[in-house]
């Protein structure tokens, strides 16, 4: 089998999924002796239409990147999406929480009109084509990439937590962060990252996006119990998974 | 074997030179609760710990551990012999580490877990400060009469040392000014053991321990296991903090040449909801309650038929991890015997 | 001899974001030089309205991912200032340690992944690996130390997770400072070869050179990152942080609708090389030094020397870094417990990022919620003074002809390291 | 039933040991046969129903059955069906490849002493032939020690069907009865068509003396067993072999826990007697 050609594309996004390739520092030097790079604009200046494999990084906010999305889909026998803003739109869908035509006032003023400004809600990769594989989180996490990366070379499915991030706070053992009185996602987040955020000090904010079959509902009943609101439980949730069901905790 | 009394301070110099010969691993302050860390001074021990964050399974029996390692076709055992003392395991803990040391030793020997267990000097101490949702009072395991090698014990401003085997006293052997434990001692100690018993019950289980199969027998359709898991995240903290539960999940690893690597198991838990998931879709317990129900039975019934002792020993820990507050076997078990 | 060029770069590769080069001469006449910037806004300053300022640091990391460390410290100075809180000793040696991080992670990354291949003549990284393999893996060792220092104190690179309003939610331990000093120490011999290297090749950087403004926190005797005031080199005024906007007094260029920045002149410039011009003498010895065999000299006002200050940046963030651990132990660590209860306020917070002084100012109302907010990016700062110099440089190098004008044009903005996904949150350019 | 797995201290039961791919080739769309023997030599030794955990470094190891006879010397024969990576990967294999064999494990069909006299009834749907097949071929190469022998096997399409080739021998010998369906028919099939159930009413038995084996996907156990008790058979004269997710069988991993029984150990082969009564077992 030859080596699959891989390319890289960023759409709305800051990148820090990219990074987290560049990040694997020689482990970089041994991922290319695996798949073979044709198209990265952040770190090469060579580019090439002919490959097997394309990854998304960042989420679909106008027209045109859709229009350039499905184009790459066409090319691409196989279709990962890199990181939050990818696999579930990310932070870029708070934007979705608001009118657009207010949110480009607000951030452009008087030249909210230009045509060039011209944005639309906010789009995960899968809600404009096809995804075959997810790399989740923000940043996505450069071991799970990896693990993607070589499975993927190897023929086989991924395996990809289907448990909340609690799991991991506890292999960690982490300190929950209910204990300090915080909501914290990971009862109803994917797991897969390790937990750096409540490892790290903080709650987790759900940038994997949902476990399968999240207890939303049992989240909104144990707020009381802990003096928090649902209101501010259904904030946390937009975070990262605006206008993605189920939001309507 | 014997009994040693010290003084605190002659305590800390023990385990200052025992730190000085040996890989320790000790119960340590972390932010406002307490965990086992490797322990680099006495001083940073804390023997008056109410319970640690993650149960002591997490030293036999690794988050995450390499089983074998392999190279193509071949294939490696991978058994970590490095030998470490344990210093702090409370009764309950002790008592769920010589559970786990009957389970992973019958029929099938682990040799990853054996090994890890045949390595370690466990230096058990008796609680100072009861947790808030410890009941080990009702389950019979504030206090333990055997697994450990030196059993430690707070009376007065000293410490009684009591170790009952070579490992255990290769340790003692290390101790300067301590004398011989009088009668008095041991009363005190007894004592001690006494007050435990009392204090250590957070939450008053109904019944004895051992009536708890005969309940179950008869409580598998009770109502109880669909309010609760009506909750339930299926986020398997109860299973993963507690110092019983032991299933684990198997996965390979691969190297960047895609031919060897390692087979790595890590804690997986009964109430995730993939569990008994298999190819094709089906799950044989897809139904939260029914998940719910599992946990419950496997600490009530199950374990206890199969090793003939309660698997739930009431560290507490499940109570304080489970965020939908429903993970209390107390009140679970309770209701069951009132709805008799 | 009258040269015709059309130049026409969609998405200049190895750079954060995406920017186009367009020139077009006829005949050795200009018709158009423009640098552009079709990046996708994402619209930050709209969406965190409404939200907790809890959540706020999560949320202005999200704006680049290169610098996401200080995006975030510029976000929590703002609230701190907005809440009135006051930080301790400890919390603001722990943020400045971690800022440091990000310097060495980022110039490494900068001048060892994206300009070393202009330097050496290769499109990418790749082929110095087989090609000159020692100066990659020295350049792979800095960069990953950089990123597990940042994880260390950070909770994980990239987004950091530990810094809090009020304080750290996670600090390092005793042990850790003492391991990660270790480990910078060790690292200067590493520094020391990029920088002969660096010096080995300087003679390739074009000889370039326009007057301009510089622009930099200033706060003597330190070489001002995280604490200090605007400082230009263009007057000896300084101005206080909460009143940024009077110095970047953003406009719209007629030539593009992009909002640009100046000061005193058309346009200024911000960055490694900036904080150089205006900080030089307080640089820590072995950073001093490197400058010297650098050749970097204080007033030099040639842009592709930003790479170079940049590597005199990565010595300096090394040894401040060592300095501070010995603080730090010192002192010995506290645990801290942030507790902040909201207030309503306004308040602005600034840092310098790896590509220059950066802006943040929220308002809250009484719960805590963010009712508005203003980000100025330095690279947004710098995309003003990159047209400048593109419309010195071109006349100058048109006669080389396309494919030179083209790489010079090319390496000029890779010299800025520029990070457009950041300046997009409020900025873009019309393009053709 | 025995357990044919001892505990020795100083073994790792986890390292597998290897075997050669002798033969691998697709049976129908989904199901690909392999026949395997271990590079030592060694006989397997396995008894009928037993199962092995088969490792495929990189990708992980699965529980299969054995699916041929002890009688059969020198090599040993599974089918695998496709669902997902260690399946993927098996599928890939070829002749002279190597694998990771551990095992066998688990209980087996008590065709060596509790069945011999008895009238043997094989009810198997799907790839549930494939662990009864090491039976059958048990019984067939020991045909004297056995009473009558039936053959129900039920598919959901002709296509789906496995080892037509042996079908259609045992269905020409006389001293078996072969009787199969099909969920679903097309042209190529003349035969029944209609669930498994369908075909019990077909078949006479004598009940007091007749051992029914029964192996399929979850939901025919009900239905079937159901059935039989309407045939007069009692539980204690019902086999079932049962599946569930498996990760070491060993006894430890927990996964294939039903109730008090772990599946791996404890089974895959019960006495319907000994299960009846436990909740979760049959579906
Ligand atoms: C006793 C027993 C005998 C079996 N005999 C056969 C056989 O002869 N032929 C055949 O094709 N299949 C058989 N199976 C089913 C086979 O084990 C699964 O199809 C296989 O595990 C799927 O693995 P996978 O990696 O391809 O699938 P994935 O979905 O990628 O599974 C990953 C892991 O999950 C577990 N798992 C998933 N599905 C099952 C399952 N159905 N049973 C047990 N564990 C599972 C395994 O540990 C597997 O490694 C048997 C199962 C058991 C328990
Ligand atoms: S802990 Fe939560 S927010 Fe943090 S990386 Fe994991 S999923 Fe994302
Ligand atoms: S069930 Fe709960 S209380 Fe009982 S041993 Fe496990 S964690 Fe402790
Ligand atoms: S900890 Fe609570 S919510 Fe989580 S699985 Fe256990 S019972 Fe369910």
């Amino acid at each position: 089998m030859s080596k699959p050609k891989v390319a890289i594309f960023d759409f709305a996004c800051c990148e820090g999924c990219q990074l987290q390739i560049v990040n694997l520092e020689e482990e970089l030097l041994d991922l290319i002796s695996v798949v073979q790079p044709v198209t990265w604009r952040e770190a090469m200046s060579e580019k090439d239409d002919d490959y097997d494999i394309a990854l998304i990084e960042g989420s679909i906010t106008r027209p045109e990147d859709e229009e350039r999305l499905r184009a790459i889909r066409d090319r691409a026998d196989i279709l990962v999406a890199l990181g939050a803003c990818a696999t579930i739109g990310g932070v870029n869908k708070l934007k979705n929480n608001f009118e657009l035509d207010e949110v480009k006032r607000c951030v452009y003023g008087d030249a909210a009109d230009m045509p060039h400004l011209d944005t639309a809600m906010t789009k995960g990769a899968d809600e404009v084509v096809e995804v075959d594989c997810y790399v989740h989180g923000c940043p996505m996490d450069k071991k799970e990439f990896t693990h993607i990366v070589k499975s993927l070379a190897l023929g086989k499915e991924p395996v990809i937590p289907d448990y909340p991030v609690c799991v991991e706070c506890k292999q960690r053992g982490t300190i929950c962060r209910y204990e300090y009185g915080e909501i914290c996602l990971g009862v109803v987040t994917r797991a897969g990252c390790n937990a750096p955020c409540p490892s790290g000090g903080l709650w987790c904010f759900g940038c994997r996006g949902y476990a399968p079959e999240p207890n939303v509902q049992a989240a909104r009943d144990v707020m009381e119990e802990y003096d928090l609101t649902v209101e501010d439980l259904q904030s946390k949730l937009k975070l990262f998974n605006s206008k993605q069901e189920p939001t309507n905790a | 074997m014997g009994i040693r009394k010290l003084s605190t301070a002659s305590l800390h110099a023990w385990v200052d030179r025992i730190i000085a010969g040996n890989r320790v691993i000790g119960i340590q302050a972390k932010d406002d609760k307490f965990a086992f860390a490797p322990l680099s001074a006495a001083g940073d021990l804390r023997l008056d710990h109410d319970v640690a964050y993650t149960p002591p399974k997490a030293f036999f029996q690794p988050a995450i551990e390499t089983l074998v390692r392999y190279r193509g076709i071949e294939h490696e055992s991978v058994v970590d012999d490095d030998p470490f003392v344990l210093f702090g395991v409370h009764p309950y803990d002790m008592v769920a580490l010589n559970q786990m040391a009957e389970i992973w030793s019958r029929d099938n020997y682990d040799p990853h877990y054996m090994s890890r267990w045949e390595q370690a000097t466990v230096v058990a101490c008796d609680v100072q400060n009861v947790s808030e949702n410890c009941f080990a009072g009702c389950m019979g395991t504030a206090h333990v009469k055997e697994g450990f090698d030196i059993l430690l014990t707070k009376v007065g401003d000293s410490y009684l040392a009591d170790y009952r085997t070579e490992k255990g006293e290769k340790l003692a052997d290390l101790m300067e000014q301590s004398r011989d434990a009088t009668d008095g001692d041991l009363r005190a100690r007894r004592e001690v053991w006494h007050a435990n018993n009392r204090l250590l019950r957070r939450h008053e289980l109904q019944m004895f321990p051992n009536n708890l199969p005969e309940l179950l027998e008869k409580s598998y359709d009770h109502p109880v296991w669909e309010e609760m898991a009506e909750r339930c995240f299926s986020c398997g903290s109860c299973n993963l903090c507690c110092p019983t539960c032991y299933c684990f999940d198997v996965q390979d690893d691969v190297e960047w040449d895609l031919q060897s690597g390692e087979r790595k198991r890590a804690w997986d838990g009964c109430m995730l909801a993939s569990f008994a998931g298999v190819a094709g879709g089906h799950n044989f317990r897809g139904d939260r309650a029914d998940r719910y129900r599992h946990r419950y039975y496997r600490k009530g019934k199950y374990v206890p038929e199969m090793i003939g002792e309660c698997a739930c020993v009431g560290c507490g820990r499940c109570i304080s991890a489970c965020v939908a507050n429903i993970a209390n076997p107390v009140t679970v078990y309770n209701r069951l015997l009132e709805d008799e | 001899m009258p040269e015709s060029v059309d130049i026409n770069v969609h998405h200049i590769t190895r750079v954060e974001g995406h920017g186009n080069i367009v020139v077009k001469a006829n005949d050795g006449t200009i018709k158009k030089v423009e640098w552009q910037v079709p990046e996708a806004p994402r619209f930050f300053e709209a969406m965190v309205r409404g939200r907790s300022f809890m959540d706020i640091q999560t949320i202005a990391s999200r704006i680049c991912g290169i610098c996401s460390v200080t995006h975030s410290l510029a976000a929590i100075k703002a609230i701190e200032s907005a809440m009135g809180i006051q930080v301790s000793e400890q919390t603001d040696r722990v943020r400045r340690l971690l800022q440091h991080s990000e310097q060495l992670e980022s110039h490494s990354l900068h001048v060892g992944y994206l300009v070393a291949p202009d330097l050496l003549g290769v499109p990418s990284v790749v082929p110095l690996v087989s090609s000159h393999p020692d100066v990659v893996k020295t350049v792979i060792r800095i960069h990953r130390l950089g990123n597990e220092w940042m994880e260390l104190i950070g909770g994980r690179m990239t987004h950091p997770v530990s810094i809090r309003p009020g304080g750290f939610g996670m600090l390092p331990t005793e042990d850790d400072l003492r391991g990660l000093r270790e480990r910078l120490e060790g690292i200067v011999p590493d520094l020391k070869t990029l920088a002969e290297v660096v010096a080995s090749l300087a003679g390739e950087l074009p000889d370039f050179e326009r007057e301009t403004e510089y622009i930099a926190l200033v706060n003597p005797p330190e070489y001002a990152l995280y604490h200090g005031e605007i400082g230009s080199t263009d007057t000896n005024r300084t101005v206080p942080v909460d009143q940024f906007e009077s110095v970047v007094n953003e406009y719209v260029s007629p030539q593009s609708t992009s909002k640009w920045t100046r000061w005193h002149r058309d346009s200024f410039a911000v960055g490694a090389l900036a904080r150089f011009n205006l900080n030089a003498e307080y640089l820590t010895p072995l950073a001093a030094e490197t400058a010297k065999t650098l050749g970097l000299q204080k007033g030099c006002c040639n842009p592709y020397m930003n790479s170079v200050a940049q590597v005199v940046e990565a010595v300096q963030a090394v040894e401040d870094g060592i300095q501070l651990c010995d603080e730090l132990l010192e002192a010995g660590i506290e645990p801290e417990k942030p507790q902040v209860e909201p207030r309503a306020g306004e308040g602005a917070g600034c840092v310098e990022a790896p590509r220059g002084i950066l802006f943040h100012r929220y308002a809250f109302d009484e719960n805590g919620l963010c009712t508005s907010a203003n980000i100025c990016i330095p690279t947004g700062q710098n995309h003003g003074n990159i047209q400048h110099d593109f419309e010195a440089l071109v006349p100058q190098v048109l006669p080389s002809g396309q494919e030179e004008t083209e790489r010079l044009l090319k390496m000029l903005v890779r010299a800025y390291d520029p990070c457009i996904s950041c300046s997009t949150h409020y900025l873009d350019v019309r393009f053709e | 039933m025995s357990c044919s797995c001892n505990s020795t201290s100083d073994k790792d039961l986890y390292v597998p040991e290897p075997a050669t791919v002798l033969k691998s080739e697709p049976m129908t769309e989904l199901e690909r046969f392999l026949e395997f023997k271990l590079a030592s030599g060694r006989e397997l030794g396995h008894m009928p129903g037993q199962f092995v955990e088969l490792s495929l470094p990189a990708y992980g190891e699965a529980p299969f059955s054995i699916s041929s006879s002890p009688t059969k010397n020198g090599s040993f024969e599974m089918v695998v069906r496709q669902v997902g990576n260690v399946t993927s990967g098996i599928h890939r294999l070829q002749a002279g490849e190597k694998v990771g064999i551990r095992g066998p494990y688990g209980t087996s069909f008590p065709v060596e002493d509790g069945l011999r006299g008895q009238d043997i009834m094989f009810v198997c749907g799907g790839i549930g032939l494939v662990p009864v097949r090491s039976a059958i071929h048990y019984v067939l190469d020991n045909r004297d020690d056995y009473g009558d022998v039936k053959i129900l096997f039920g598919c959901k399409s002709p296509a789906e069907r496995l080892f037509t080739d042996e079908l259609a021998a045992w269905e020409e010998r006389d001293d078996v009865e072969v009787l199969q369906t099909v969920d679903k028919g097309d042209e190529s099939w003349s035969g029944n068509v209609g669930v498994i159930t369908t075909l019990l009413p077909k078949v006479h038995v004598n009940a007091s003396n007749t051992a029914a084996i029964v192996c399929g996907p979850p939901v025919m156990y009900k239905f079937v067993i159901w059935d039989l008790y309407e045939m007069g058979l009692t539980a204690d004269g019902i086999y079932v072999s049962l599946e569930r997710r498996m990760k070491c069988g060993l006894g430890k991993c927990g996964h294939c826990q039903v109730n008090n029984i772990y599946v791996c150990q404890d089974g895959p082969v019960f006495n319907l007697g000994e299960i009846e009564e436990v909740r979760e077992a049959i579906q």
